[in-house]
């Protein structure tokens, strides 16, 4: 199926208006009655993934609510942003739920923080605390930001079960070290059914957009939408916006992008199977992991300055060069890792009580990761070959060739198999890039980021495809939304909990290696207050 | 400033209130073998009723808030709070935002109202922290180091 | 003061102060295998003295579970010291009267959480009685027949297979008696967070933590005495190989613990029922054929 | 693929393990800590370079660095060391170099006041009504920079601009509105 045969097919259901192809995306504006013979298109017909949907609102520019729905072909390499208009006095459009499940949450989302409605479904609260008062949505424009509801001192989504046949698991809880909240319907010591109340991380930054963050200023809150893959948050909004912009970064800057993030994907693999181990009552396996982990730490200040939260990436390139001597050890620290891990990790996978307890447990089918898109080593250890940075390479990745593992068992011992696979497959890179990367500058200081474009970008980040998108605004974004991995992957925690035992719950929480503080972000930037007219057209380029 | 009741031994349940884990994965850090905080007695326990210390990360937001003070009231006294990280301290990038309160400083005012008594509160600053740093708070606690910082004022001749 | 009552004193004040440091050697070996420095020796005993200074909090403001957490101290100090003088003084009655205290100490252990109300020590609480109802009764089995081998008295003349048998048993039955990977299932399987203990705090933790303490002193203490029974008969040379005895298991079932993974609730009662059948078999086989 | 990880391992090898690594465990505070001298710590700002003009407050994500006027004609350059990400954003964009980066970490404390560093400005008044506008040092250092604004520079922006408009008129007759 050729790009034209896309188009053309796309063309044909009724109420698409438009079809512009960009160099990040191809963009369909559409009639709210097209939303979902084009989701059913998309999703099915073509195999496409959902990425995600953002709210907007735009009465500002054109007097109307939209949404993006961003679909991406992954064996074709290309992102598809659906974009629909909803009234601006009462938003409301089809909700495309039961044909794309994987859009659940988002569509929540924009109904709490903006207020549209999907019918034909039933909606709840998601990303808001409890005591909201309804009716308020803080991603509107004309939403008052120096208003703190109250802060309550007591809660009632937290009220302790009386009955034993419901186990709290969270908010504060050893397992889960974020905190969250699970609460699991438990028959004996069987699992049957989850509920997910989370959102405790909810920081909302869009009041930042108040305090006038400058593009290059939101970069270090991308960064710290997670602590442990912060980099990968930063790159993909740097590369959004470079993308917006029409930015062409040194070559010298993505491959030290691309070796950072391999970098981080090692110390975040190893974390994972160092908290693996301990949930196992394997402590001594916890303390080892870490142990090797510790100098891919240290190497990652010597790059960067600092352990964790690098502050490497600014819009237009990086801020710290690799010279020859962090180059020499760089290539020292992963020859250490590289030798201990694979000890380890065998050693590990042969205790017997872990491999008894990994295998079989937590099984997500291939039919459902697809249904639900799930992202990342999960859907890679339930046979899904995803993977962006095959699918639509970015930084440097072209350069590198390596393997995407994958597994089909779709059990908690294959998602396992896929980490320990890709520590190794990352050394790799790394080493290949090192050897090739150019000589030449590392930024960019000169660029001007044009208002009203529309851009997407995904990074594959160690939990999965981390997808930022982007409407640009004066001196900093108008939209901005993050779509963090995990925030895929949590919805397929019911189908791999489901009649599992009750003792393999924090594991199987555990393997899909959940990032909260990501999930919880709702990192939306928003300019707002600032009157002005904005033509708000494609990013064409 | 060294604690004649926890000095010896501190049990320390683990706060996080809205972080992004980077400050979490580095408590995590202190454990293990290369920085080892179990050499000064330190343990990391599951219930708040076990507990010396609240460690916080974060910058409290509004949904957590009310467990958060739950598990204050939880701890027998003498209990104390650490602050741990920029977020915990001064609120960092999100001090300002809707949905949180703005670090322990702000907590303190509330539990004042809430008539929860704290017996001892210490700011760890660091974005993420370090494992040093934390070991370093520990020593302090400990009476093994010094305090370095002291507020300063400083003037610019014209 | 006689001779004897001596040594059971002595030994008495030795049995009720190791195993506080032993909990502190287990902690520092552990630390060594994970390749760190680790508390020191006496750390247990200092946090043993902090939550002594700590406030009084009891759960759901009820006496019976401080009632309960005295009785279940008093009669574990009371068991230690009739396993002590068992051994000094070679007497079979106060033997067996230690296993039969060491039962209602395990009762009292798996009955202490429910009174909490806490679901997570609930959850905690039923799944060592799972366990316990197993590997109590295998334990008493065996405490049983070695009372018919009546190590006691003076060292077998041959050495029969019967008591290598029964000596195995005891260990796997003390082993898992005493809380350990993999069947540490009731106190540290993450998800029930810290299991039976939750809700105990301060001075309250204080007594439960020692008592528990002397609970897995005396699991060990019962192999150490059927050891030493069986080797130098009692006296005090019988007293001093016990409480050798306890220490060294104390450090070997570390090392055993530190090298393996928790099971599963699900899994553990099947390979303990499994195991202990086996060995009680071929136990009494042994013993009934007199090889 | 992995099939190195296949390997059937006997869990006592985790002895050998230990064994061959030893203790790794570095004694800091009595060793020396396990740092690299590219680590970003605290700042430092000069108080003889700062010019007090803002350029590290507008550039701080977090908004560490807040310049605050008083009353009393003074403008303090305030850094709350319990709010900095450690960026080190200012130091790239203080055009007089008056921000240097420290390798400090070791900042616990028990007061938060401890966590405060002020540098106090004085404030210039503006040569026509008498408000303050602007540091003196940046007013001397904008001078020294351009002297061409000599005219202009001792006055607030508002003063300015009517003088610049007056100045516009004498010379050409005037701007139209």
């Amino acid at each position: 199926m050729s790009l034209s045969d896309i188009i053309e097919r796309i063309r044909s259901i009724r109420g698409v208006t438009e079809v512009v192809t960009s160099k990040s995306a191809l963009f369909i504006t559409a009639n709210a009655d097209a939303l979902r013979p084009l989701a059913k298109e998309i999703y099915w017909n073509m195999g496409g993934f959902f990425r995600t949907c953002a709210g907007s609102d735009e009465r500002s520019i054109n007097n109307c609510f939209a949404i993006y729905h961003i679909f991406g072909l992954d064996d074709r390499g290309l992102n598809i942003v659906v974009k629909t208009y909803a009234d601006s006095k009462k938003p409301e459009l089809p909700s495309i739920f039961d044909i794309v499940p994987a859009s659940d949450w988002c569509e929540m989302e924009a109904r709490d923080l903006l207020g549209i409605e999907f019918t034909g479904r039933t909606p709840y609260r998601l990303v808001l605390p409890h005591g909201w008062p309804n009716g308020v949505h803080p991603l509107r424009k004309d939403y008052s930001y120096d208003s703190r509801p109250a802060a309550r001192t007591v809660s009632e989504r937290l009220t302790l079960v009386d009955t034993i046949s419901t186990v709290p698991i969270g908010p504060y809880h050893p397992a889960l070290h974020e905190p969250e909240y699970f609460e699991l319907y438990i028959e004996g010591e069987r699992v049957i059914d989850v509920k997910y109340r989370g959102f405790h991380v909810h920081r909302g930054i869009e009041k930042l957009g108040e305090s006038k963050l400058t593009y290059q200023q939101v970069n270090f809150i991308a960064e710290r939408i997670c602590g442990i893959c912060g980099f990968e948050h930063s790159t993909c909004y740097a590369q959004v916006v470079e993308s917006a912009a029409g930015i062409e970064v040194p070559e010298r800057a993505k491959f030290i992008r691309s070796i950072v993030l391999e970098i981080e994907r090692i110390h975040s693999h190893l974390l994972w199977v160092g908290v693996v181990a301990h949930l196992l009552g394997y402590d001594a396996g916890f303390m080892h992991t870490w142990r090797i982990r510790e100098h891919v730490m240290t190497l990652a200040e010597l790059l960067t300055g600092s352990r964790k939260m690098y502050g490497l990436n600014l819009i237009g390139g990086v801020r710290r060069d690799i010279d020859l001597s962090k180059k020499k050890k760089i290539f020292e620290v992963l020859d250490i890792i590289s030798k201990e891990y694979i000890e380890l990790a065998s050693l590990i996978i042969s205790v017997p009580q872990v491999k008894m307890r990994l295998k079989g447990s937590g099984v997500l089918y291939r039919e459902d990761a697809r249904k639900l898109s799930v992202v990342g080593p999960v859907a890679r250890a339930s046979g899904l070959r995803r993977d962006v940075r095959k699918d639509l390479p970015y930084a440097a990745y072209k350069y590198a060739s390596f393997n995407v593992p994958v597994y089909d068992d779709g059990d908690n011992l294959s998602r396992l198999m896929v980490r320990l696979d890709e520590i190794r497959e990352s050394i790799s890179i790394v080493k290949q890039l090192l050897d090739q990367m150019p000589p030449g500058p590392i930024k960019v200081e000169e660029f001007a980021v044009p208002e009203g474009v529309v851009a997407v970008s995904a990074v594959e980040a160690p939990r999965g495809e981390d997808v930022h998108f982007i409407i640009t605004g004066r001196g900093g974004p108008f939209r901005w939304r993050v779509r963090a991995p995990t925030y895929q992957n949590i919805p397929a925690l019911k189908y791999m909990l489901k009649d599992q035992p009750l003792a393999d719950a924090p594991l199987t929480i555990a393997s899909i290696d959940p990032c909260f503080s990501c999930t919880d972000r709702v990192l939306v930037i928003d300019s707002s207050g600032i009157k002005r007219t904005l033509e708000l057209g494609w990013g064409l380029r | 400033m060294p604690n004649k009741v926890i000095g010896r031994s501190i049990w320390v349940f683990h706060l996080n209130s809205g972080s992004c884990n980077g400050c979490d994965i580095e408590v995590l850090d202190v454990l293990t073998p290369y920085h080892d905080a179990e050499r000064f007695g330190v343990k990391l326990v599951a219930s708040p009723r076990h507990a010396d210390v609240a460690l916080f990360t974060g910058p409290i937001t509004i949904e957590s808030l009310p467990k958060v003070i739950r598990a204050l009231k939880a701890m027998p006294r003498p209990r104390y709070i650490v602050a741990l990280g920029s977020c915990a301290i001064g609120g960092n990038i999100w001090h300002t935002s809707y949905s949180v309160i703005g670090g322990v400083p702000k907590l303190l005012e509330i539990l004042k109202d809430e008539g929860v008594s704290i017996d001892g509160v210490f700011y760890v600053p660091g974005c993420p922290i370090r494992p040093e740093s934390i070991i370093y708070a520990i020593a302090l606690i400990k009476g093994l180091a010094k305090k370095k910082v002291k507020m300063k004022v400083k003037k610019a001749e014209p | 003061m006689t001779y004897g009552s001596m040594l059971v004193s002595i030994g008495l004040a030795l049995a009720l102060a190791l195993p506080a440091l032993l909990d502190g050697v287990e902690r520092k070996l552990k630390a060594a295998i994970q390749s760190r420095i680790g508390p020191p020796i006496h750390q247990t005993v200092l946090d043993l003295l902090k939550l002594f200074r700590k406030e009084l909090v009891l759960p759901r403001e009820s006496m019976h579970i401080l009632y309960m957490a005295f009785i279940y101290l008093s009669l574990s100090i009371v068991a230690v010291g009739s396993l002590i003088a068992s051994i000094t003084l070679g007497s079979m009655e106060l033997f067996i009267a230690s296993a039969i205290l060491l039962s209602i100490i395990q009762a009292i252990h798996v009955a202490m959480p429910f009174t909490t109300y806490n679901p997570f020590s609930i959850v905690g609480a039923s799944r060592e009685l799972v366990l316990a109802v197993i590997n109590e009764s295998a334990l008493l089995i065996t405490i049983g027949l070695a009372i018919l081998v009546n190590p006691l008295m003076s060292p077998p003349l041959i050495w029969r297979s019967t008591y290598f048998l029964l000596l195995l048993e005891l260990l796997i039955a003390s082993y898992i008696a005493s809380g350990r990977t993999p069947y540490d299932i009731a106190e540290a399987e993450p998800e029930i967070a810290s299991g039976w203990l939750i809700e105990f705090s301060g001075p309250l933790l204080g007594i439960i933590i020692y008592a528990n303490l002397l609970r897995k002193a005396i699991v060990k203490l019962v192999v150490g005495i059927v050891l030493a029974g069986l080797i130098t008969g009692n006296g005090s040379m019988g007293l001093l190989l016990s409480l050798i005895a306890m220490a060294l298991l104390w450090v070997a079932y570390t090392v055993v613990s530190t090298i393996v993974g928790r099971s599963r609730v699900d899994v553990a009662p099947k390979t303990m029922i499994l195991m202990h059948t086996t060995f009680i078999t071929l136990l009494i086989i042994t013993y009934v054929l007199g090889v | 693929m992995g099939l190195e990880m296949k390997a059937k391992k006997s869990p006592l090898s985790l002895l050998t393990i230990a064994g061959s690594k030893g203790r790794v465990t570095q004694r800091y505070p009595f060793e020396e800590p396990l740092m690299t001298n590219e680590f970003r710590g605290k700042i430092e700002i000069d108080e003889s370079k700062c010019i007090g003009c803002g350029a590290c407050v507008n550039a701080c994500p977090p908004n560490a660095l807040e310049l605050l006027s008083s009353s009393s004609g003074t403008k303090t350059l305030r850094y709350f060391i319990g709010r900095c990400i450690y960026c080190w954003r200012c130091i790239d964009v203080c055009p007089v170099g008056a921000i240097k980066g420290t390798r400090e970490f070791e900042l616990a404390t028990d007061d938060v006041s401890d966590l405060y560093e002020l540098l106090i400005h004085e404030e210039a008044k503006c040569s026509v009504c008498n408000s303050p506008y602007a540091t003196v040092r940046m007013v001397r250092y904008v001078a020294t920079r351009s002297p061409s604004t000599e005219g202009y520079v001792s006055m607030d922006p508002k003063c300015r601009q009517e003088k610049f408009v007056k100045a516009i008129e004498m010379r050409f007759g005037g701007l139209s509105a």
